[in-house]
């Protein structure tokens, strides 16, 4: 994970706001559920850490709909509160797919995340939550991560023949598909 | 086939293909819908949306923390005091400080008021979309009154960027307690006057009940939140979950529903805004002195790491994940859009119904296009 | 020459009194529009128009002069024939029911001794407005609503056939004239014998003249403005002015039928308080209306806006003084009692149709046809059988008529509220 | 008298036109509303002859009823094919040799039964109550065959919705 590949800015950060204490940041989270998972899944389930009182753990591509599957089944975390991507631009591997779970049974929120290279894939949770549905059509339209298995992968923000993801951080801020701007606004650039 | 308004292709021999919007009265904004239909009833929809992104995420990323703040207004365009709040308190948790009490008050305050505002308004376009012509009117009144309290205290309206990060900016006015007291007094006899225009009326019932049915489970699988998830029977809050601001002072009920179809809906949300009242009424008589603004660097530096932080809105929860990288700006910002989620149970809702419904289930999810497309 | 003249004699008077109806209907159609809007207004806490002359009395004037002066636009796919003329049909058939209906006990329209058929008969040509103007405007939202409103006519105008039958029962005559004049002799009007054929009546109205809560036709959320939609400037004005006169003509339908038409309320009562019959003060009515408007109109004039504005409120306190006045000469107050309590409560039964429209959310089409075939159409052939054995009852064996005929009301509500208990509310397929 | 015979001829003339322009027009539409005008114009005629009961009653049924219902089947079903169509196809002729027998049958029947038509003119006075003659004719002596023809317009009725319902 970035924060602890690169623990480098950290030290600048730590100046900035008049903190009185220790300033909030990640740290490793060692608890019953972490321990249960990592029983379960053994490698599958990478780090996991707490920042800012949240937990966060990292789950391979490979077992995820497992993992997914075992959360909701028997963790009963049955709310998929949401579900995004972070580019983590020039380190590697680049994306983190973010999957923010809620157990009504336990009031707990549980961040998963898995890390992907650029051309990778990761599987679907559709099977597991409905709501997976749209976000991950948008994580697909705003960073180009493809999902395994989606029903119905395509741009949901984007209009459909529009080139490029925007939120991708090598996508500047004025950029823009010049091509699809003038062939369907009749404008020379949206700007 | 058309782009605007309604037009329709014949497919096979019984199917048809309707297109509603984005130009049309009832789809509250710029939403459009393919339907597809069997004679009058809908076999399947499909909503196509995306018509009003401005790339709010991409904007959050290249701007400071205090210069974004008025960005998020824009999304649910009708409930601007809520997304200020939730996107301060995400900064706030980032940077590890918390804002005063004087501060915290004030914003439940406001933010109630806006609830009881994104309601009032929801109520009177969808009885329009269902043919009362009256009640619109009345909403407008009231919300007027609550629209009236903010531009006294901010200065506008609307898009009010109320909150800064850290707490408030302006101190309440002269006479903050004795409007909102005031509001809080007239306004429970407005809520019965528009439960006598429709609750018991058996046009309203027709039209509303067994409308739209959306099952706890179903609700849940969808990631539905806010009063469409309470309607459902799923008594859950994001005030009483994980209280923020300062709910966790203050008594109210979470009012459900039963059946999860368009009335209860209706039922629920007219339950929220008294409930919003009660809490409004403990809150002005307790709110406390002191500063309204924590300590908080002039330049907004939190440390690296992320944060994700939800309100309950007036539409459903409401959450900022705000991603930070040490530097001035944010990495990553992403809004959890209430709308756009709870939108995504249209379809389950509107299979089986006839087309007249297609019209009171959009209103009864209660979209705004802005934080739908962000 | 004299010949063609003795020929034409029995055409004139109905010819005249459609040509006076076109007008007065043109002007009420106005004032219609200018009182909807108002009451409309104060109903949802705002003034409605208020620009156009003081409190918006102008108003109608200016839409008027508006829509006469706009481009008349025909869709260039349209049947250019029909789409020109489908308004006419409309206007044509809400008016010419006009000649047949009596205003007063003095007034001499043609007594023709089917003249309810003919009323019927005519104003249901109406539809072909509607469903051709719909058609020809080879359009999507004009040829849906005008499905929808020909649906809706058909289905209603059942209902209100029969609910007509048991005033004609009653009454044993299809004359306009006969029945009010039966209306007088039993001293009671029919609304109290007969109050569910009245309520199916009221309701049918509702539908057949496309207000809420049967405005599906032109359901502004869903079908923009119905079969009208391309319609514009005078074309426009004259679909408005049909819609308005059908609005006014089924009021005066049900006004004869079942309001005692003309006849002055307690007609038949007196009320003698040292030798003076209270009641009589009725008569004074037209005077007091009139004379109170001239007042408001009066004191209005100094809080004006401007010197436009006193100016047009003076005319008018002028014209209502003035009609106060006349009321006053001698033998005129007697001669306007009939047509006074005529429009008296035609305008109570307009201003419920307004009041409805502030009220009532909208009914879903198919709502709306389960409720007119499944409840209304079963309830008024109910309510017809009983009435007709009420009168049998009445006729042969001398029971009470009130009686009889309050029994068979009370049975049919039984049979109503059974048909509403089994009824599904509003459970879409 | 001219006056009358004036209006009838109008009226006549009118109908036996718009009844050819029901049969000549394309576009379907057109040809209802052309019987629309052949039927409003033998409500005339009716009026002419003091049957204001038979008029009122064509205009009810017939106009307000019956052709509302053929306009909105039009509306529902596809018209595009009927207006490309060829109104006259090659079975003219026998339609032809049908109307030339049809006409030769009414005149063999005007001719044998003419004096029949011979009715003494009426006056309007003694015509005036046919409303309620027409009633009492129907529901006393003609009670059994009337209510026999609404029954079988009712099983009519009831086979056509059975056979729609089906489909």
């Amino acid at each position: 994970m970035s924060e602890e590949q690169k623990p480098q800015p950290q030290e600048p950060a730590a100046k900035a706001p008049p903190a009185k204490a220790k300033p909030p940041g990640p740290e490793p989270l060692d608890n019953e559920l972490v321990r249960r998972l990592r029983a379960r899944f053994a490698h599958a389930v990478g780090d996991a850490l707490e920042d800012r009182g949240q937990a966060i753990v990292f789950v391979s591509r490979e077992r995820l709909l497992d993992v997914c599957d075992y959360l909701k089944r028997e963790e009963k975390f049955n709310l998929l509160t949401d579900l995004t991507a972070v580019d983590r631009y020039s380190s590697d591997p680049r994306f983190e797919v973010v999957y923010n779970l809620y157990s009504f049974a336990h009031n707990q929120r549980l961040r998963l995340k898995v890390r992907l290279a650029d051309a990778e894939t990761v599987p679907s949770v559709t099977p597991v939550w409905g709501a997976a549905n749209w976000l991950e059509r948008e994580a697909y339209d705003m960073f180009g991560i493809r999902f395994d298995g989606h029903p119905n992968l395509k741009r949901i923000l984007m209009p459909d023949e529009w080139r490029g993801h925007p939120l991708r951080k090598d996508y500047d801020i004025i950029q823009q598909d010049t091509a699809w701007v003038r062939e369907n606004l009749g404008i020379k650039s949206g700007q | 086939m058309g782009d605007f308004g309604v037009t329709q292709t014949v497919l096979g021999a019984d199917e048809i293909v309707l297109n509603m919007g984005p130009q049309h009265p009832s789809t509250h904004g710029v939403l459009r819908v393919k339907l597809k239909l069997d004679g009058e009833k809908v076999m399947g929809s499909e909503c196509i949306i995306g018509y009003l992104h401005r790339g709010v995420e991409k904007i959050g990323e290249n701007r400071p923390y205090t210069q974004f703040a008025p960005y998020v207004d824009r999304t649910d365009y009708v409930a601007a005091v809520s997304n200020g709040l939730g996107y301060c308190e995400a900064v706030e948790k980032l940077l590890g400080v918390e804002a005063p009490p004087r501060a915290r008050w004030v914003r439940t305050i406001l933010t109630e008021l806006q609830r009881i505002a994104s309601h009032l308004l929801w109520l009177g376009t969808h009885a329009l979309d269902i043919g009362a012509l009256t009640p619109v009117f009345y909403t407008f009144r009231e919300r007027e009154e609550v629209l009236k309290i903010f531009e006294r205290y901010c200065g506008a309206r609307l898009t009010t960027h109320a909150f800064r990060i850290g707490g408030l900016q302006y101190e309440t006015y002269d006479g903050f307690e004795e409007d909102v007291k005031k509001f809080a007094r007239d306004f429970p006899k407005r809520i019965d006057e528009y439960e006598e225009l429709l609750t018991g009326n058996r046009i309203w019932l027709q039209r509303t009940k067994n409308v739209g049915i959306l099952t706890a489970d179903q609700a849940i699988d969808l990631g539905v939140t806010g009063p469409v998830l309470r309607a459902s029977g799923v008594k859950w809050d994001i005030r009483k979950a994980f209280p923020y601001a300062a709910y966790d002072q203050f008594q109210f009920e979470i009012p459900t529903g039963a059946n999860g179809d368009t009335f209860d809906r209706y039922l629920v949300r007219m339950q929220e805004m008294r409930q919003s009242l009660r809490i409004i009424e403990q809150a002005v008589d307790s709110i406390p002195a002191g500063p309204i603004m924590a300590r908080v660097g002039k330049v907004i530096k939190p440390p690296p790491g992320e944060v994700y932080h939800s309100i309950e809105a007036p539409k459903g929860e409401l959450g900022y994940f705000v991603v930070s990288d040490g530097t001035i700006q944010p990495s990553r910002l992403r809004i959890r859009p209430p709308s756009f989620i709870n939108l995504q149970a249209f379809d389950t809702m509107v299979r089986g119904h006839l087309v007249a419904d297609v019209v009171a289930i959009i209103g009864t999810i209660d979209i705004v296009l802005g934080e739908v497309d962000r | 020459m004299a010949e063609l003249i003795d020929a034409l004699q029995p055409y004139l008077i109905p010819t005249l009194r459609v040509v006076i109806a076109f007008l007065v209907l043109s002007l009420i159609a106005a004032a219609m529009i200018w009182i909807e809007r108002k009451v409309l207004a104060h109903l949802q806490v705002r003034l409605g128009p208020m620009r156009v002359g003081p409190h918006g009395l102008l108003q109608p004037i200016a839409d008027t002069l508006k829509l006469l002066l706009k481009e008349d636009i025909v869709p260039a796919e349209a049947d250019r024939f029909i789409f020109l003329y489908a308004p006419v049909i409309s206007v044509i058939a809400a008016l010419t029911p006009f000649a047949f209906i009596p205003f007063a006990a003095n007034d001499r329209a043609p007594d023709v001794n089917v003249a309810l058929l003919f009323i019927v008969g005519v104003s249901s040509l109406g539809i072909f407005g509607t469903i051709l103007g719909g058609w020809a405007s080879n359009s999507h939202y004009p040829l849906m609503g005008a499905l929808r409103s020909t649906a809706q006519l058909v289905s209603y105008e059942v209902a209100l056939g029969f609910a007509l039958v048991s005033a004609l029962l009653l009454g044993g005559t299809l004359s306009m004239r006969g029945i009010v004049e039966k209306q007088a002799e039993f001293g009671v009007w029919f609304v109290f014998l007969q109050p569910v054929a009245f309520f199916i009546l009221f309701v049918a109205a509702l539908a057949e003249t496309n207000r809420n809560p049967f405005d599906l036709p032109e359901a502004e959320s869903e079908l923009v403005a119905g079969f009208h939609t391309e319609y514009s400037g005078f074309r426009f004005a004259l679909f408005f002015m049909a819609e308005y006169s059908a609005m006014v003509l089924v009021s005066a339908i049900a006004t004869t039928l079942f309001l005692g038409g003309w006849l002055r309320p307690f007609a038949n009562t007196e009320v003698v308080i040292q030798g003076f019959d209270v009641l009589s003060l009725l008569d004074w009515m037209p005077v007091a209306v009139f004379g109170v408007i001239t007042l408001w109109l009066l004191k209005e004039i100094p809080g004006a806006d401007s010197n436009t504005h006193r100016l047009a409120l003076l005319v008018f306190a002028v014209v209502f003084g003035g009609v106060t006045a006349a009321l006053l000469l001698p033998g005129v107050l007697p001669a306007v009692q009939g047509v006074f309590w005529f429009l008296f409560k035609v305008f109570i039964f307009l201003f419920c149709f307004i009041w409805f429209r502030g009220t009532f959310p909208r009914y879903r089409f198919d709502q709306l046809m389960r409720l007119g075939w499944h409840f209304m159409i079963p309830v008024a052939i109910v309510n017809v059988i009983f009435c007709g054995i009420g009168l049998l009852l009445w006729q042969q064996w001398d029971w009470n008529l009130a009686g009889a005929l309050w029994v068979g009301n009370l049975a049919t509500l039984l049979v109503a509220l059974l048909l509403a208990g089994r009824t599904p509310a509003g459970q879409a397929a | 008298m001219m006056f009358y015979q004036v209006t009838f001829y109008v009226l006549a003339a009118i109908a036996v036109v718009s009844a050819l322009l029901v049969i000549t027009r394309r576009n379907p539409v057109h040809s209802a509303i052309f019987l629309i005008v052949t039927l409003l114009s033998v409500a005339g005629l009716y009026l002419q002859l003091q049957a204001e009961f038979l008029a009122a009653v064509q205009i009810i049924l017939y106009i307000g009823g019956v052709m509302v219902l053929f306009l909105f089947v039009i509306l529902l079903v596809n018209l595009e094919v009927t207006v490309r169509q060829e109104p006259f196809n090659r079975m003219w002729w026998i339609a032809g040799v049908a109307a030339l027998v049809l006409l030769a049958e009414l005149a063999i029947t005007y001719y044998l039964g003419r004096q029949a038509f011979a009715t003494p003119v009426v006056s309007a006075a003694a015509l005036q109550p046919n409303t309620e003659l027409i009633g009492r004719t129907l529901y006393q002596t003609y009670m059994l065959p009337f209510e026999m023809a609404s029954l079988l317009l009712l099983v009519a009725m009831v086979g056509a919705v059975i056979m729609a319902r089906r489909r």
